[in-house]
């Protein structure tokens, strides 16, 4: 009767307890036992106090989202038991410290297991510190469902610097087997969910920043200048982490404007560079892309979306970016908006967005959300594949070509696609000069009509060039489904696991996921969409953006949406929900 | 010493006849041939205004900005690139106004520019408004009663935020002016040559007239000391009566590109993209 | 055969020389004859040299735009007759000082009347200063055309503060009535085009920035704060002039972002303020603007564009801010945009902008142009009636209700309307948080599901409000016609005026202008649109924003569009001679 | 003097235990009451930031803004209502670096405002990295070989740049600190009050202990002159060994707000909108 590897963990306390740290080493012993694991965070804007949490969900199959139902919960606080006892399904467990001010009795009515271990005792006993407590609770649960011990030990080493000798790891250790045994011999035997190992696997665990980071890595980018921002600076934080490994320049400047202009004159003189910023920031770039896009600079700008407007949410997640980016700046020009919806499409962005920033000399958006920068999940490591990140620099003339240049070179030419070779500026044949304002050819400012119109349509016409290389939008499940279900970013996780919950209801429903979304895929749009015998549109905002663009782009109105604006992320079960209950929101 | 025709080019300035940003440019081009530089191995980065248009009249790299952004940009550059030399051309709107905050923080990176601000203490191009560094009371069309504004103080600004070249001078002595320049670009580090240029059009009180008035050369003073912070900080402190013009304070400090340790094997840009399939396999494992 | 009360003049220079000044002085004239008068000027970036010029038309019907073929020239350089050659009719007349290096056959062959007359001679000997040739060249014009000489005088009496006694002005008019007479004697009876007062009039001449500050000025605006940037200084130029007569506190600011946020200050103090920029100067308010939404800050903001993206072409024309206005910033918010076409339409945006801002507590841009903000048009006075200018602050508590408030203030209280009441800070029952994360009522900072979607939807509610108030787009012509013209803003004058010869052409056609386009009134488009015959859409940008506007918010497409991005205006004949050719761009 | 509670409000502050940021709230609340103001004649504006959430846990009118942009809305608001009494709450991050502008161009200008910046010399709400004031070499985040800038000397620019009154507390002495805060509100103009404030959290470098160690009272120097020029710049620059706190600089200098002459007749909010017809009427005939 026991239900194998199909559970979610949820580990929960105020800020600076850890339960985020901790969750994430359970995570990783998850991942090492050859489980699919996804796992989110929730956190308040403050640094301790109030109450946070993060939830690991395990699965035999790879999964994409979390889902409502707790089987074990962690709580280091009151208030985390309090908070998540209407999550817990029948049978699950809560692992509590012994003396947890909380009668058993609301536990017990749910058909909630209280499980009460001592283990702030342990840790002081078993490891003289009782803020190895967290590591107490994680052990115990593994015990609980069977994880072997060899994963917690592992990680728990890792963690320590893998010096097996280290005594605060061996401390930590014995506070987790004792841990571990207890919960395996007292209330394992009763408890109905369980994990068990896949042999043979080969898991990687790891969130969306950190995939965006290391696909820029992997294109070679030589140069993060940014300023702090939730939830866009862990992206900066890793490259710095990594920084002597990949020869990266991080600078932090003094404020958004300067970090992109330095990016622009990073990438100006032939440096691949990017920024990463969430909202605010990005509303103080918004001048100097402006200034990328005219002077013809390659630029590589990521936004991590929170809640807006202004501050508004500012650890929350939301999509409400998408109109800004395809419209910032005063008067128009090429870009591309790349929007992932998993840790691959993160890691993709990470590196496509350089070869779309360098071949088209253009400015280029990664746009990502809180959810997903924080959320880990495991994946298989050739998914991963550094053998297929291609480096295109576009045109750009070698030091052999310009010691050949017999004409004067001229940083602005016209051409059939819109592509001027770029030079590195140093090369005594490529003196070149360029300006925000319009200019000629050869960057000297111009106000005549004719060279302005020549100019702006070279401009626009790598638009058209950019547009072949765009990614159609994905489009999962049977063509000729019932039901199509629309999404952009990180809705890919929970419309993903919504489509597989209502395929087995038996409805034939498919899933068309926007992943680069700008310039517009008009054409697969109208091939799917203008066949479409029911659509849905899901989005994290208000005003629904991706139908509006939609909309925009190819007349075809999505009347029905699916639209959340709470700060929080959708889970797959709460969308096939609402689609059973045809609890459409229209706006 | 290069061949000052280098830098030459066929375009007409679009300055009032009489600007002082002609005397800039002659010096500018002067002091570069004059350090054996070269167009290509030269980048002008300059903001937006009359004074920001002057890469367009001499042949150089050039990077016209946005109006207060050169600094940013011109780091970007130099980091990228620090076999380049990197000048940052701006106006006092420009380079302490809307660009006020770029200026306080270049000075605590010492990054190895050299930025000449032509002050002409009025926004020249949009017509005439009042500037940061006009004098309190001036008169324009935004401050119809005088602006009621104390100027702000380059120089003392730059001693105070940390500038480790702090020089001014004027466009009335272009020779004063050229050799000021080739020592702000001779200097490792940030050094601010903040210009006296007089605005034949706008300003009609800061004349040539009234800055020839005032300015006196600190080189002919006996025994002054630029290295000597004290000193610097009492010359910074001058204005109105006399104005001290040459080179106020000097100091050595790493620049910022030297504590950069990805910049020791050569430019970036030279090494960019950077890419060690290895390397990236590795970092790989870290997730696992 | 004479043409009365039909033509065009034209004076230009170098910039320094005063085209600028002098033609509207000699506009001004023709308005206080009782005619119409549209006149618009060219420069470029620069101070002085280069080509600039100063363009009046003349009519006895009201006129909106200016037309291609000019009948005076009046060139103040050399530069100016070969540059404007092609532009004359035939009949038509330059106006040359006496030494003008130009052959004279250049002229006569294409049918020109050269007309030289020793200008600085006349300057010189009546006047004693060269300078006053600018005034010679308009005498002679005046005489050419049979403008009374009185006209001329007035002008030149006010220009020198009305003082009969001034030697200056005397010595102008002595200088302008030589001219006069030698332009009259010599060369009137020759010319065809005259010009005949219409007498008991009352028209004022104005242009566009003049207009939206004299409206604010109308709503009790008592507070600018800006950063110069062209096209839109003049706006504040204007209040700053006027300022003790207004009691507006003018305050020049380090840069846009001070500008912006001073005036959200003074405005959540209770005062009625604005800011005003172009491109750029928004770009760096994009944030600001945000925090002004989430803390229900009434702002209205100015955006006079001009040719983009960046710097661009910083003295030309271009109407591309529409979309980036409507989506910037971070996150969702009501704002209203209004998009003023005519000198009247530009007074009401001044004083409409404030009501909305204060009745609904949110951000409102005025958009208009370059051209728009410098051409001045003869109207008469009582289109600008001061009496008709409502002001509407919205819910505002006064003392009064303070004082007898029994329970807590809520600067953020949720109402059924979206509104919630506002207090100026100061009253001890009225003490009152606000901030830009999201908040509860009270303001406090809040991060909850639940408070968070009440905010949010309040917020979005207030845009249901704010678009009952919002004009529908005027539609001119006849109901039944087939063809549209669409347009927005500046367009309106041209798109007038090429209907107006459309028909006269016997083709029917109408004019569908958008004068306050966001909250997009989509019922009246679909109305006009949907059952259009034919329609263009006609715009001064690239990408047809307002198309793109009107096919996401109704589905209608406009495939056939006429759209100019090369920094100067339309003119009714380039319009309506594109419509006949069928010369259509669609993009 | 007003009732402190008057200022209590029910909002536990989310600081973390032992956070400076307690102590400057007290003592600020304590500094009201003891110059007998009122939450309803208060206006607090601040940044975002830990610190900027100051006004969350006091009751008083209060707009918290954006992060940096703290002061030009304060101006704004002073502007509009000269009768409230503003003071500004900033972080260092939020007041010298992003907003960096904002304050030299206030210094110019006088309003009377008092400017709080907390300054723990990190970046606190974003988890820790290092700020314009973090000492050069601060290891952090965005640092990890540590930061390559030498640190903003609030102090000196502060002088520099024109303040008319400059002043430094610690949160370590509350009771010195609410003193100054007192001072700093009773100046009729800009008051630049810099906190040190211990980041308990972030950084472990310049903890209670390392400002305790250095930190000493003006008020024991004896014969200092806060009113001279020539003593307060030296003082400003003093830092590392010895920390001066107190009043290092004050001067007198009319407001921005008196010279203003629309707000004569009383504040501009009680007077807005304004319209009189006839005006409007005559202004109308200029266009004729
Ligand atoms: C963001 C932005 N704001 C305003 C402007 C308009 N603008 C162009 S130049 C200038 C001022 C020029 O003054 P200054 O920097 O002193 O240079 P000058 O023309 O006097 O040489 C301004 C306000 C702009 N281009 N961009
Ligand atoms: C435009 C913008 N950029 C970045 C942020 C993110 N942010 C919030 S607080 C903060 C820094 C806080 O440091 P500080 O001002 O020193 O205040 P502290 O938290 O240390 O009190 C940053 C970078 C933001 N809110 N807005
Ligand atoms: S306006 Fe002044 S600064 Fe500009 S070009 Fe003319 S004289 Fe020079
Ligand atoms: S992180 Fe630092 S500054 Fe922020 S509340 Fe905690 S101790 Fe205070
Ligand atoms: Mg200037
Ligand atoms: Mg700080």
């Amino acid at each position: 009767m026991a239900v194998i590897n199909d559970m979610t963990f949820k580990m929960g306390g105020e800020a600076g307890q850890g339960a985020d740290s901790s969750g994430h080493g359970f995570a990783k012993a998850l991942a090492r036992a050859g489980l699919y694991v996804y796992g989110n965070q929730d956190y308040m804007s403050r640094i301790r106090g109030g109450h946070n949490f993060f939830q690991i969900r395990v699965n035999e199959r790879d999964i994409q989202a979390s889902t409502p139902g707790i089987q074990v919960l962690m709580p280091l606080d009151l208030m985390t038991v309090t908070e998540h006892l209407d999550e817990m399904v029948p049978g699950s467990a809560v692992i509590m410290d012994a003396p947890m001010k909380i009668d058993d009795s609301r536990l017990t009515s749910r058909g909630i297991k209280p499980i009460r271990v001592p283990l702030t005792e342990i840790a002081q006993r078993e490891g003289g510190n009782k803020i190895m407590m967290n590591t107490a609770s994680l052990a115990v649960a593994a015990g609980l469902v069977d994880l072997p011990f060899e994963f917690i030990e592992q990680v728990i080493l890792d963690n320590f610097g893998n010096r097996k000798g280290s005594a605060i790891a061996q401390a930590n250790i014995a506070v987790a087997k004792a841990a571990y045994d207890e919960g395996a011999r007292e209330f394992g035997p009763d408890f109905e969910f369980k994990l068990k190992p896949i042999p043979n696997t080969h898991r990687m665990l790891i969130n969306g920043n950190q995939a965006i980071a290391f696909g820029a890595a992997a294109a070679g980018c030589r140069w993060i200048s940014m300023y702090p921002m939730t939830p866009a600076t862990t992206v900066t934080e890793w490259l710095a982490a990594h920084h002597k490994k990949l020869g990266i320049v991080v600078k932090e400047c003094e404020d958004e404007i300067t970090a992109v202009l330095m990016a622009i004159g990073a990438a100006h003189s032939g440096v691949r560079a990017m920024t990463a910023t969430s909202g605010g920031g990005l509303s103080l770039m918004v001048e100097a892309i402006g200034l990328a896009a005219i002077t013809e600079t390659p630029l590589v700008v990521v936004d991590a979306m929170r809640g807006g407007p202004s501050t508004g949410l500012p650890t929350r997640t939301e999509q409400s970016d998408l109109q800004f980016v395809i419209n910032l700046s005063q008067g128009e020009f090429p870009r591309v908006v790349l929007t992932p919806g998993t840790v691959e499409e993160c890691f993709q962005a990470g590196w496509r967005a350089f070869n779309f920033a360098e071949k088209y000399q253009i400015p280029v958006f990664i746009l990502t959300d809180m959810n997903q920068s924080n959320a880990i999940r495991a994946i298989d490591q050739d998914r991963f594949d550094m053998g297929a990140v291609e480096i295109n620099r576009g045109d750009l003339l070698t030091d052999a070509d310009l010691d050949a240049l017999t004409e004067p070179y001229l940083r602005h030419k016209l051409t059939a696609n819109g592509i001027s070779p770029r030079a590195m500026p140093g090369h005594p044949n490529g003196v070149m000069l360029t300006t925000s304002d319009e200019h000629f050819e050869n960057g000297q400012a111009v106000e005549e009509v004719e060279m302005r119109i020549l100019q702006m349509d070279k401009r626009m016409r790598k638009l058209d060039e950019a547009a072949k290389d765009i990614r159609p939008p994905l489009l999962e499940g049977p063509e000729d489904a019932d039901l199509t279900l629309v999404g952009w970013g990180t809705t890919y996780g929970p419309i993903h696991e919504a489509r597989l919950i209502l395929s087995a209801d038996g409805l034939k429903v498919n899933h068309l996921h926007y992943h680069e979304v700008w310039p517009f895929p008009s054409a697969r749009t109208e091939e799917v969409l203008g066949n479409a015998r029911r659509v849905i549109d899901i989005e994290n905002n208000y005003t629904g953006q991706l139908a509006l663009v939609i909309r925009m782009m190819t007349g075809i109105d999505i009347p029905h949406k699916i639209l959340k604006y709470d700060g929080r992320p959708f889970t797959g079960e709460d969308l096939a929900e609402k689609v059973r209950e045809g609890v459409l929101i229209n706006v | 010493m290069s061949d000052m025709k280098l830098f030459n080019i066929d375009e007409k300035p679009t300055w009032c006849p009489g600007c002082g940003d002609f005397a800039i440019l002659a010096a500018l081009k002067l002091a570069l041939s004059g350090l054996d530089l070269y167009p290509h191995n030269t980048m002008l980065v300059s903001g937006i205004g009359c004074g920001s248009k002057l890469p367009y009249y001499m042949k150089a790299n050039a990077f016209d900005t946005l109006h207060g952004r050169a600094l940013p940009v011109a780091t970007g550059i130099k980091l990228a690139n620090h076999d380049l030399n990197v000048v940052v051309i701006s106006g006092d709107g420009d380079g302490y106004g809307i660009g006020g905050n770029h200026f306080m923080h270049v000075m605590r990176r010492n990054p190895d520019l050299t930025h000449i601000v032509e002050n002409n203490q009025v926004y020249g191009l949009t017509k005439g408004q009042y500037s940061p560094t006009s004098d309190k009371g001036y008169i324009s069309t935004t401050s119809p009663d005088g602006s009621i504004e104390i100027m702000v103080n380059p120089m003392a600004v730059a001693l105070a935020g940390g500038a480790t070249f702090v020089g001014r001078g004027f466009a009335g002595d272009p020779k004063h002016l050229t050799q000021l320049i080739m020592k702000g670009i001779r200097h490792k580090g940030y050094a601010l040559i903040d210009v006296l240029q007089p605005c034949v059009t706008y300003n009609k009180i800061n004349t040539y007239e009234w800055y020839k008035q005032r300015a006196y050369k600190l080189d002919d003073e006996e025994g002054y000391d630029a290295t000597d912070y004290e000193s610097a900080w009492r010359k910074a402190r001058e204005w109105d009566e006399r104005i001290p013009i040459g080179v106020i304070y000097q100091e050595d400090r790493l620049t910022y590109e030297a504590q950069v340790e990805e910049l020791a094997d050569g430019p970036l840009n030279r090494t960019s993209p950077h890419r060690d399939r290895e390397v990236l396999d590795s970092i790989k494992l870290e997730f696992v």
